[in-house]
């Protein structure tokens, strides 16, 4: 996992670079939160189905997905980057919280199939205010539904401390609903790593819902396009850079003798060509063709947007021609 | 063919649907053991079992995003909500989610959901239970609208929206719940005209009249009231909001070369207000007067003892026909 | 208490009454709520804001409104019936739990005034499950709001049992969000005095919201439209009339020599007195003219709406004429 | 005069509308240190406070809803909707209770509740960014709807909103936000023109071009064009979208007999509807062609890098303009 985060934080800072080189519209970095999504996602199973936000390049890497899926969307090429049932994940979501009602939902499903499987959702401690989250818990309390909240508590819902969504511990609500729930150390990948197994493991076994507060950091801006300086101090990052999760494992696995001067730069030269990857598969997307805005709207033909496709295509074209 | 209510028929129409596809799963407030408060679901959950048939806490955003979930794993669930001025608190799952995912995921992800809502007003309700929201869903690029007014079409294109593998906003007319007409059951679905067609329910040559829902009903005796008057009245029944089928309507527009377009809506950036503005734009050198909108004021609906101050009527209607048709009517003294 | 509790029983079953004699288009009982009710808006002061729901007539009651105010509405006459500012109440509110928010709003507004009123928020069951009523006890914490929540658990959300909407307390979930609360018997006009009470002062004092759980019954259908025959069994019903909220105060005071047959009769003759007002009110209403169906969509003069509203005098003047 | 951006013109707005009246609070997400992610409200926090610059939690439904209570206890809340593509969780806050209360209860509750939303696309964002959702709010009667398109009127018609006792949507075109325009910023409330009037921006004789908010600077290059070509395009800026100034916008109109309404929003059932609709019934006999939609498609915002196949453009402006005045267009060789 020390090498999972690694090439992680090489991701995220690809993505931060590409952005600034214009080539992505945007770039949420996940600086800080490699532990929080690395651990739960790889105590996971592969038919486990998750509904992530958008800040999970982590999950998304523990679930394999190809180097170009990290950028496609922040590049703004696509509306999502992979198959979902493929990856058994749902594309990024935006909508602040909507995601953990669709995990309720696709729990239900699997409880009605008798399958074992689990759905998981990721959300931030900002998204606990929305009111989706709060119907989501109650849903998935009152179906009994295998379903995982995580919310990884990074402190800051862009500007506004965590504090102005909850004066108390997140993890805290979660009972109040029938939802038994762990608040961990969201920088200790091995604290997230069994927690979520703890959590996996009550709701494929039949328990009901389970939920997990990760206490992390946001490092970075919320995006690229956000500057943290107008609204909180470098002391305070200061603070959490000290507890960085990559850091710490590796000081302590080095400590151990488990990590050795190869398996870093094993690991590194690993991020270096992923990175490189990424980087070429960014730079090689090919933007659809102009009447692409049309495809998928509809998955049956439809005969007022048909009209419209012909209308613009005749338009391109008597403008070509032109 | 079987005489039912349309109530009845919307039952045997989830009836079949469940039977045909176990995927399909309903879910809403009441509509367990109660049969919802229509009692639309009556009988379902004896026959299909508490998975299949779920009453859902209240909460209609909790309902609708629960709906995208079950399809994402494969299933396509049939919501109802209970009544037209509840489907807000949904509003966004509805236009941020099942709207969009299709088209956001490629086409990889199907969205077959089916949001039933009972709809309309002119039953004395309370507020809120008598909405006429279809124009925010019409505008909404990704869903399909559906309004039926009578037992045949609400059982088939009920159907037919449960198996489409886009999303279907089905407006029932619950007025008309208790009005009987004849329906056949057996006739395969396959068979049926695509959900999407409009319906020339009567003909006529001198003017088109255009509705759909409950108004229909109301649009048909106006028609009925104006022979009396030797006007011809062709009637449409859009059945379809969402896309309107304006092959049909323009045929028939341009024969008649006038319109009137009624439904209980407020007006501002309605239905009618598009299906004018297409028209216009079709029809043009065909039309021989301005088309005419008949609709609810653009207030929010009014205390029961006002609501008929509020419904467009038969009088009201044929009041526009009289203006398309450039006879003496209540404007005709007013300057513009 | 006893004595309001048995007016409010009269009040309601007139409003039955009206119903299905076709002068109401609807009516919600609140029978069985009684205590719930008035035990907790007579431990109001008459400066604090209430927001109720729809099943509130003992709220009303406990307020003053006048006779007619209680079947306006209901009748379909008017949207709402008594004016907020001179009641201190908020018109009845029928999309479940939005008003959970105007009541937080207000309780804001209170605190940036500085005043020391409360607002109160009544709402059911089923309302727990509602985004916003999460969402505004997320807010009260936040901003410290001086609001009471009160939730009356009379076990259905119209067919639906309790168990849909919560296996576990319902205020078992305020303390989650840092908000205090009590359960208590709402059949017990006492306990809910006090517990409101203590709510009131807890907000009033600047220590924030607190949130309320009244146990108790709906005695009748969720509103006359409702057969709840096809959803509980008369015994279910039954066991709950033992513990009738009025007859058990009344059994109570009678024991204690508190109540006496005068007291009861002259209570019964003022429950009648007020019923025979309501009805006489009820009658005498007048509907409003056509036009007024335009009124006070706006504040302010509106170009489209005074077309329509000319359009349509016209109409109706073309129409008397003929 | 002041010259400055169309975001500092609406920071001005604000400012000057919290100094003159000190029940007028702003509450939103991220809008207190931070400014708001626009930085519309950059230095307010600083002169009024936290109390009446409130960050609120992450809930648009809950921001809605607090400030009908706030608006219970007499304040003028300003609500600041964090995009456009946010603002449907408060849908039913909006539609069922900011619209609606003042007519609930007879006039004695009143809504001035301002609610601002950065508004539109053509800026490269992420999905839910660009939405255009005017169209919902125009057609829910209760509610204002203003659209501006240049720093003075953003000053302006924001000041006016917060001023208004009924409540107003209020759409700021955020891909404008940077753009600059002289501000009288002295100018007294009073004397000015009231909010709800379109204004001629350009004159022109041949057709009538119709826009709002960011869209009009297109139609204003487009008229541009166009004289090249030798024609004369009369150029309305409707800034009121509910209610719809109709006076001005007929009477250009029955002067040039042609029009073309443009907007980014979507087709069906939008604002360029229900004027079209409208201007049809009332100036019919005028009208020389049919009344033209340029409109975004009926699909969901696409993603940034086909956002320019969505949006009108001035070429796809001129080709309308071209078919309102039967010149050769792209739809020249089309049956229909
Ligand atoms: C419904 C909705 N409202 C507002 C936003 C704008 N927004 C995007 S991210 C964000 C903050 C989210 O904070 P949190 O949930 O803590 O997640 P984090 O960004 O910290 O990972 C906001 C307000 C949104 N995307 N969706
Ligand atoms: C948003 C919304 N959804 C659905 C309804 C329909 N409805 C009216 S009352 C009710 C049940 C409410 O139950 P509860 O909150 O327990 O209150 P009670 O009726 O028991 O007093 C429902 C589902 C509604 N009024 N508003
Ligand atoms: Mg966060
Ligand atoms: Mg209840």
């Amino acid at each position: 996992m020390w090498r999972d985060m690694t090439v992680v934080r090489r991701i995220d800072s690809e993505g931060v670079a590409l952005q600034r080189q214009g080539q992505l519209g945007l770039w949420a970095p996940c600086r800080g939160q490699e532990a929080s999504q690395i651990g739960t996602a790889r105590a996971l199973r592969e038919t486990d189905f998750i509904f992530p936000s958008y800040r999970e390049h982590g999950v998304l890497y523990a679930r394999g997905v190809a180097p170009g899926d990290y950028v496609r969307v922040w590049r703004g090429e696509e509306g999502s980057a992979f198959d979902p049932a493929q990856m058994r994940m749902a594309p990024l979501q935006i909508i602040i919280g909507a995601q953990s009602l669709h995990a309720t939902g696709y729990a239900v499903g699997i409880r009605h199939d008798g399958t074992d499987e689990v759905a998981v959702t990721y959300f931030g401690d900002g998204a606990t205010s929305q009111g989706d989250v709060n119907e989501a818990m109650i849903f998935a309390s009152s179906y009994g539904a295998p379903v995982v909240f995580v919310c990884q508590n990074n402190h800051w819902a862009i500007s506004e401390p965590v504090t102005v969504q909850a004066k108390h511990p997140i993890a805290g609500r979660a009972p109040g609903f029938g939802i038994p729930s762990l608040r961990v150390d969201g920088n200790d990948v091995l604290a997230c790593f069994a927690a979520m197994r703890w959590a996996a493991e009550h709701a494929r076994s039949g328990r009901g819902p389970a939920f997990l507060e990760l206490v992390t950091y946001r490092m970075g801006p919320h995006t690229t396009a956000d500057d943290p300086t107008r609204y909180r101090t470098e002391s305070d990052v200061e603070a959490w850079a000290q507890r960085d999760p990559i850091a710490r494992l590796e000081a302590h696995l080095r400590a151990t003798g488990a990590l050795t001067d190869e398996h870093v730069a094993e690991a590194q030269a690993a991020a270096d060509a992923t990175a490189k990857e990424l980087r070429a598969a960014c730079l090689g997307m090919v933007t659809r063709e102009p009447l692409a805005v049309f495809d998928n709207v509809y998955a049956e033909p439809h005969t007022g947007l048909r009209r419209q496709r012909d209308d613009y295509a005749a338009y391109l074209a008597a403008f070509e021609e032109a | 063919m079987t005489e039912m209510t349309l109530g009845k028929a919307l039952t045997a129409g989830l009836q079949q649907a469940m039977r045909d596809d176990d995927k399909v799963v309903i879910m809403g407030e009441d509509i367990g053991k109660l049969g919802g408060v229509f009692r639309i679901t009556d009988g379902l959950l004896d026959e299909f079992g508490a998975e299949r048939v779920m009453d859902t806490p209240l909460a209609e955003s909790g309902i609708v995003g629960m709906a995208v979930g079950l399809a994402f794993r494969g299933y396509r669930p049939v919501v109802e909500i209970q009544f037209d001025g509840f489907v807000y608190p949904a509003f966004d799952q509805i236009v941020s989610q099942v709207a969009k995912l299709h088209y956001r995921t490629q086409g990889r992800v199907k969205m077959p959901i089916t949001i039933r809502i009972p709809w309309a007003g002119g039953i004395g309700a309370a507020e809120h239970h008598s909405e006429s929201p279809e124009a925010y869903f019409v505008h909404t690029a990704g869903l399909r609208v559906i309004a039926v007014s009578n037992p045949q079409d609400a059982y088939r294109c009920l159907r037919q929206a449960i198996a489409s593998d886009d999303p279907v906003i089905f407006f029932e007319p619950k007025r008309l719940y208790h009005h009987k007409g004849e329906v056949d059951l057996d006739a395969p679905l396959a068979d049926a005209p695509p959900m999407g067609l409009a319906h020339v329910v009567r003909e006529g040559t001198d003017a088109t009249l255009i509705s759909y829902g409950a108004m229909l009903t109301t649009a048909l005796d106006a028609a009925a009231a104006a022979e009396d008057e030797g006007i011809s009245l062709e009637v449409i029944d859009l059945r379809s909001l969402s896309p309107v089928d304006y092959d049909t309507v323009s045929a028939s527009v341009r024969k008649t070369g006038r319109v009137v377009v009624a439904h209980e809506a407020s007006r501002e950036a309605g239905v009618a207000a598009e299906v004018i503005a297409s028209i216009t734009e079709d029809c043009f050198h065909w039309l021989e007067s301005a088309p005419l909108r008949v609709t609810g004021h653009d207030i929010p609906y009014p205390p029961a003892k006002l609501e008929k101050f509020h419904l467009p009527d038969l009088d009201r209607i044929l009041d526009a026909v009289d203006r398309v048709l450039d006879r003496p009517n209540s404007l005709t003294e007013v300057e513009r």
